[in-house]
């Protein structure tokens, strides 16, 4: 990388499973809340990269009316139909190619006004897959969560201590959509079964929300704020779609794109990250992205999060804010988790704070069971 | 905003898409209207596809040597549906799974009948159960079941 | 593939949809405020409140600005004509039964821009700047259509 | 271009090292209407064929990224980069998708151009396609006013939009059309010379989708008015097609190419949409103040100060028989008002001094997603003198290459040459 990229400022619209607040509004507040608070001039951002997707909105070329709420009017604009941690990459490679030294980034959706997983069932093969009515983004998911299960003999009650712990830690963050105080394994194992094995406690919810985040060279970034946070290392990749030719017992791109991720950290072994927030939009996916992510052997993922090294005071925190699984606003999500990997970083965290990590990742997905993976190290 | 009107609309056109399959998804139609099912096979890693396609995706290679595969196999994993992609609740669950064919190396997707969930574990044996009148469909299977010992 | 006669090739189509079903949400308190404005006969934009520019219909956000905007303002009927064309056919490729004249017009006061349909006048005659004045409807709703078209002046 | 006040036009910001870029590679599929020999995945998967033939020096297995672009809402498949990634020799590898409207094949580019600017990668695919017969291209684009119209329909349709429910894409492009024709003086005669000219082009291109040799201008003027002053032959015809490029660092440019062509400047821009049926609109839609500003950071970055004098090439996106005239002008390759003039004189014929679209342009040829992608490929084919039969008389040094989008308010330039820019 030519030139190191900092996160200067954050912002999300709390997240919420029904907003009355139409997109535009809810974009122009956001962005002028993000500006606003943090000192920040329109006329200082260089470039502005929304991410959003034309099914979640409704709209061919989503961002035709976005320009203007979100400040990227007579700007370089560009627009990102994957999941919002993409537009943070490509952000970051415009500052660190030197043409740019400020940008915006603003990822959104209303999940209350579309069907996910109907618009998540399109990212499939039409001519084959597609004629088969029963797949979905929750089957096709139930599809992965059985096959691996049944190739490291887990039972639901393993799926089902995922949601407990992210479920109870969303119940801390105030701006999430869904959270529970108390809530128990057999609560879980009682919500409304989706598909076999999966249940409501299990799938993510369907969320409304945005966030926006500003990234900065590293000049600027010192200007803009006292407490940069760097990105350190980033790596995504995908595999293949067919979900009959992958191997659904492991995310292979995930892990693919850890490794790269921390060779260019510098990180030897994921041990030395003391904050981890993930994207598992089903309960069995965060095992699996322990997994991939080295924190644990393939299959152990349960075993980890039964002795408590991803609780929220564990030796390697997953999920404190509650994750996906507490509010999954497509294209925001991943950039929420850079946003609370930052927030963990500078100590912002609030009541799902964890004890003073050097190093945090924020990971980030998008297609039919986790097909498509990021990776960033973030660092002060 | 200062004066508060939100309107809410319901989209009411539903535009409909009509997807030419190419070539080698052609060829795997006829033979399922013939009651055949074909796979493709990569000159390189040697990897069976059904259904077939182009292009290995691992060694990026064109492929065109057509193999005929069995319509009986092993059960990889399965789900029963309980929802639509619309979480309204469906009628009655659908039981279904990804089943590799004897000779293939991808597994197909298909609807399994005539068997409880309690049964299904990964490398149950099952055989398709056709359609009498086909069309050249992914329907032309009509469900996957157990199957039988051999006489 | 590739060659000229393999291109002609038809191999046989399936079906797809596109049926989410969405339950989008707007902020139309603006336009209601404008539509409510017809009903008396009075045409009503917004200025913002940096730049000064005037938008009608509506709008409240500036985007050069990026500010709300709250102020209003009353604008006499009076436009001028700043773009036009003449529909010959509808948007399915039937034919019109008569040429149908859209201007894009700026009302007296206004920065922006806005559509109009243009009567009493023949397609040969229209010209770029020429004064337009609003055709009001007998009985009005506070409806958009209260305007029914716009003639010269 | 008036500019309120407090308004200033932000230069780019200048880094210290910049790394240079080069296009090494080009592949396409023959567009035609209807391409119903293959799906989509196969027919993105045949314009990367087509390149690495074309191209046999570069290894696939080498290419380290992929950006994938195309306006998915046509087709109904969402986010195909996933389904055809495996078909492009993208497994594993590093996916970024960009959708921008009409001018969504070079802001995809452009994401292929800041991977390797930015100094993580080296060797980067970038590939954008429309497959429209499989979809429905007008309800397609309905879409991007069919919620707020909606919306809009408790206070009854308004006197514009009943007016503007006509016409379809061609009824924006014609008040256009004929604000451009207002303020330059163009006639009925241009628009058809114009089609002419490059739809006997297209002819030389096998690439090409409307091939016609011996059009004339009156079999232009004679197609039918669809709304004033254009006529159906002043429209581009829907197209299947699909467009590869590979980008290089400038080591592995060298290492794969004898001729590259060097992306010197990339930029785009967004206004608010400046045709629009519902809402006010603030600028003059053949102003296109998107257009210059985009121009000018693109010029600046590559050291271009005068276009006129030192750009050889140019492919504009000329959708409608008015585009090329106003984006030539717009892009600062003739004073405004005198690209009737340019036209008619021959400047802009394939034997010209500045030729101007001899691939046919998009009045040709318009596959939506990678339009804008294709016309980057032809300047860069210009450059590298791979053009076959429709490779322009000139030397060309420098090319300009222009993508429009959205409703009428994105616009995105990118400028090549022949030797890398001086760091």
């Amino acid at each position: 990388m030519l030139r190191r990229v900092g996160i200067v400022a954050w912002e999300q619209s709390k997240s919420e499973l029904e907003k009355e607040e139409p997109r535009e509004d809810m974009i122009y507040y956001l962005v002028k809340a993000l500006l606003e608070k943090n000192e920040i001039k329109r006329e200082e951002i260089d470039t502005v990269i929304q991410c959003s997707n034309d099914y979640y909105d409704g709209r061919t070329i989503s961002n035709v009316f976005t320009v203007v709420p979100s400040g990227a009017y007579l700007k370089q604009e560009t627009k990102v139909e994957q999941d919002g941690a993409w537009a943070v990459f490509y952000a970051m490679m415009r500052i660190a190619s030197g043409h740019f030294d400020t940008a915006l980034v603003v990822g959104y959706s209303k999940g209350s006004e579309f069907d996910p997983w109907l618009a998540h069932s399109y990212c499939l093969d039409p001519t084959y897959d597609r004629q088969f009515k029963f797949l979905n983004d929750c089957s096709c998911s139930a599809l992965q969560a059985r096959a691996y299960m049944e190739a490291y003999n887990l039972t639901p009650q393993d799926l089902a201590l995922v949601s407990v712990k992210n479920l109870t830690n969303g119940a801390k963050n105030p701006l999430s959509a869904r959270g529970f105080s108390q809530l128990t394994v057999e609560q879980v194992l009682e919500s409304p079964l989706y598909s076999d094995p999966l249940r409501e406690l299990m799938c993510y919810p369907f969320t409304d929300g945005a966030c926006a985040i500003v990234l900065a060279s590293e000049e600027k970034a010192k200007k803009l704020t006292d407490k940069p946070v760097w990105i350190l290392g980033v790596s995504c990749s995908q595999e293949e779609a067919y979900l009959g030719a992958r191997d659904l017992t492991q995310l292979s791109s995930l892990k693919k794109s850890a490794e790269k991720a921390y060779k260019m950290a510098g990180i030897n072994s994921p041990s030395e990250i003391g904050v981890f927030e993930v994207s598992e939009f089903y309960a069995h996916q965060e095992l699996m992205i322990t997994e991939a992510l080295g924190l644990a052997e393939p299959g152990k993922g349960a075993e980890l999060l039964k002795k408590g090294d991803t609780q929220l005071n564990g030796k390697h925190p997953v999920n404190p804010s509650g994750g996906a699984l507490s509010a999954n606003p497509l294209c925001a999500t991943g950039m929420l988790r850079i946003m609370e990997a930052g927030k963990q970083l500078r100590g912002e965290a609030g009541e799902h704070q964890v004890d003073h990590p050097q190093l945090a990742l924020a990971h980030g997905q998008y297609g039919i069971c986790a097909q498509s993976n990021i990776v960033l190290i973030l660092g002060r | 905003m200062e004066e508060k009107g939100i309107t809410q609309v319901r989209s009411i056109i539903n535009p409909e898409y009509r997807y030419s399959v190419g070539r080698y998804l052609e060829r795997f139609y006829q033979g399922l209207e013939a009651g055949k099912i074909w796979g493709i096979k990569c000159p390189r890693c040697g990897m069976v596809y059904v259904p077939p396609r182009w292009i290995c995706y691992k060694c990026y290679q064109k492929m065109e040597e057509w193999i005929e595969v069995k319509d009986r196999g092993v059960l990889k994993s399965w789900s029963q549906l309980y929802v639509s992609a619309r979480k309204n609740p469906l009628k009655e669950p659908v039981l279904f799974g990804l089943i590799q064919l004897d000779g293939a190396d991808t597994a197909i997707y298909g609807e399994l009948r005539d068997l409880k969930p309690e049964q299904l574990k990964v490398g149950l044996r099952l055989k398709a159960v056709w359609k009498k009148e086909r069309k050249g469909a992914v329907s032309d299977i009509e469900y996957f079941t157990l199957e039988e010992k051999e006489a | 593939m590739g060659e000229e006669k393999e291109l002609k090739l038809e191999t046989r189509s399936v079906k797809g949809y596109w049926d989410i079903q969405y339950r989008w949400r707007f902020n139309t308190a603006y336009l209601a405020k404008y539509a409510q404005g017809l009903k008396d006969k009075k045409i009503l934009g917004t200025r913002c409140p940096k730049c000064q520019r005037v938008f009608v219909p509506p709008t409240y956000i500036c985007g050069r600005c990026l500010v709300e905007i709250k102020d209003w303002v009353e604008l006499k009927g009076e436009a001028e004509l700043i773009a036009y064309t003449v529909a010959y056919s509808a948007i399915t490729g039937e034919e019109l039964k008569e040429p149908n004249i859209i201007g894009m017009i700026k009302f007296e006061g206004a920065d922006s821009w806005s559509l109009a349909q243009i009567k009493e006048i023949k397609p040969e005659e229209v010209r770029i700047g020429i004064k337009l004045k609003p055709v009001w409807k007998e009985e009005r709703k506070g409806q958009l259509g209260d305007i029914k078209y716009f003639v010269p002046a | 271009m008036k500019l309120g006040k407090g308004q200033k036009i932000l230069p780019q910001a200048r880094g210290g090292k910049m790394r240079n870029v080069a296009v090494i590679g080009v592949g396409m599929t023959k567009h035609r209407s209807k391409r119903r020999d293959v799906n989509i995945a196969e027919l993105v998967a045949e314009a990367v064929f087509d390149l690495f033939e074309r191209f046999p020096q570069i290894p696939p297995q080498e290419i380290e990224a992929v950006c994938f672009g195309c306006m998915h809402t046509f087709e109904g498949v969402n986010q195909p980069e996933l389904w055809s990634g495996g078909y492009i020799a993208g497994d594993m590898k590093s996916f970024l998708r960009i959708a921008t409207g009409g001018t969504t094949g070079m802001t995809t580019l452009h994401g292929a151009y800041y991977y390797i600017a930015s100094g993580l990668y080296d060797l980067v695919l970038a590939i954008s396609y429309e497959k429209q017969s499989d979809g429905n291209t007008q309800l397609g684009l309905a879409h991007i006013v069919i919620p707020e119209g909606m919306s809009m329909m408790q206070f009854g349709p308004s006197t514009g939009m009943r007016g503007a429910a006509t016409g379809g894409s061609t009824g924006g492009a014609s008040f256009q059309a004929q604000r451009y024709c207002y303020l330059s003086g163009a006639t009925e005669e241009h628009l058809a010379m114009h089609v002419v000219k490059n739809r006997r082009n297209a002819a030389k291109n096998p690439y090409a989708h409307l091939r016609m040799p011996d059009l004339t201008i009156e079999d232009v003027i004679n197609t039918p008015m669809i709304s004033y002053p254009l006529r159906y032959g002043h429209t581009c015809p829907t197209s299947d097609g699909a467009c590869a490029m590979v980008l290089a660092s400038e080591e592995l440019a060298k290492k794969y190419c004898d001729k590259p062509a060097w992306v010197v400047g990339v930029a785009s821009c967004a206004t608010d949409p400046t045709f629009n049926p519902l809402g006010p609109v603030y600028t003059d839609p053949a102003e296109q103040i998107a257009c210059k500003l985009a121009a000018k950071w693109a010029y600046e970055q590559a050291g271009i100060s005068d276009p006129k004098k030192e750009i050889d090439y140019a492919e504009v996106y000329d959708a409608f028989a008015h585009q090329e005239m106003m984006w030539s002008e717009r892009l600062g390759l003739f004073d405004e008002g005198k690209g009737p003039e340019m036209l008619e004189k021959g400047v802009t014929q394939m034997d010209g001094e500045l030729p101007i679209n001899a691939s046919g342009g998009v009045i040709s040829t318009n596959a939506i997603g990678c339009t804008a992608m294709v016309r980057v490929a032809e300047c860069a084919l210009q450059i590298m003198e791979q053009a076959g039969e429709h490779q322009v008389s000139k030397r060309v040094k420098n090319a300009v290459a222009h993508g429009w989008g959205g409703l009428f308010q994105f616009v995105s330039v990118t400028v090549l040459s022949e030797s890398p820019k001086k760091s």
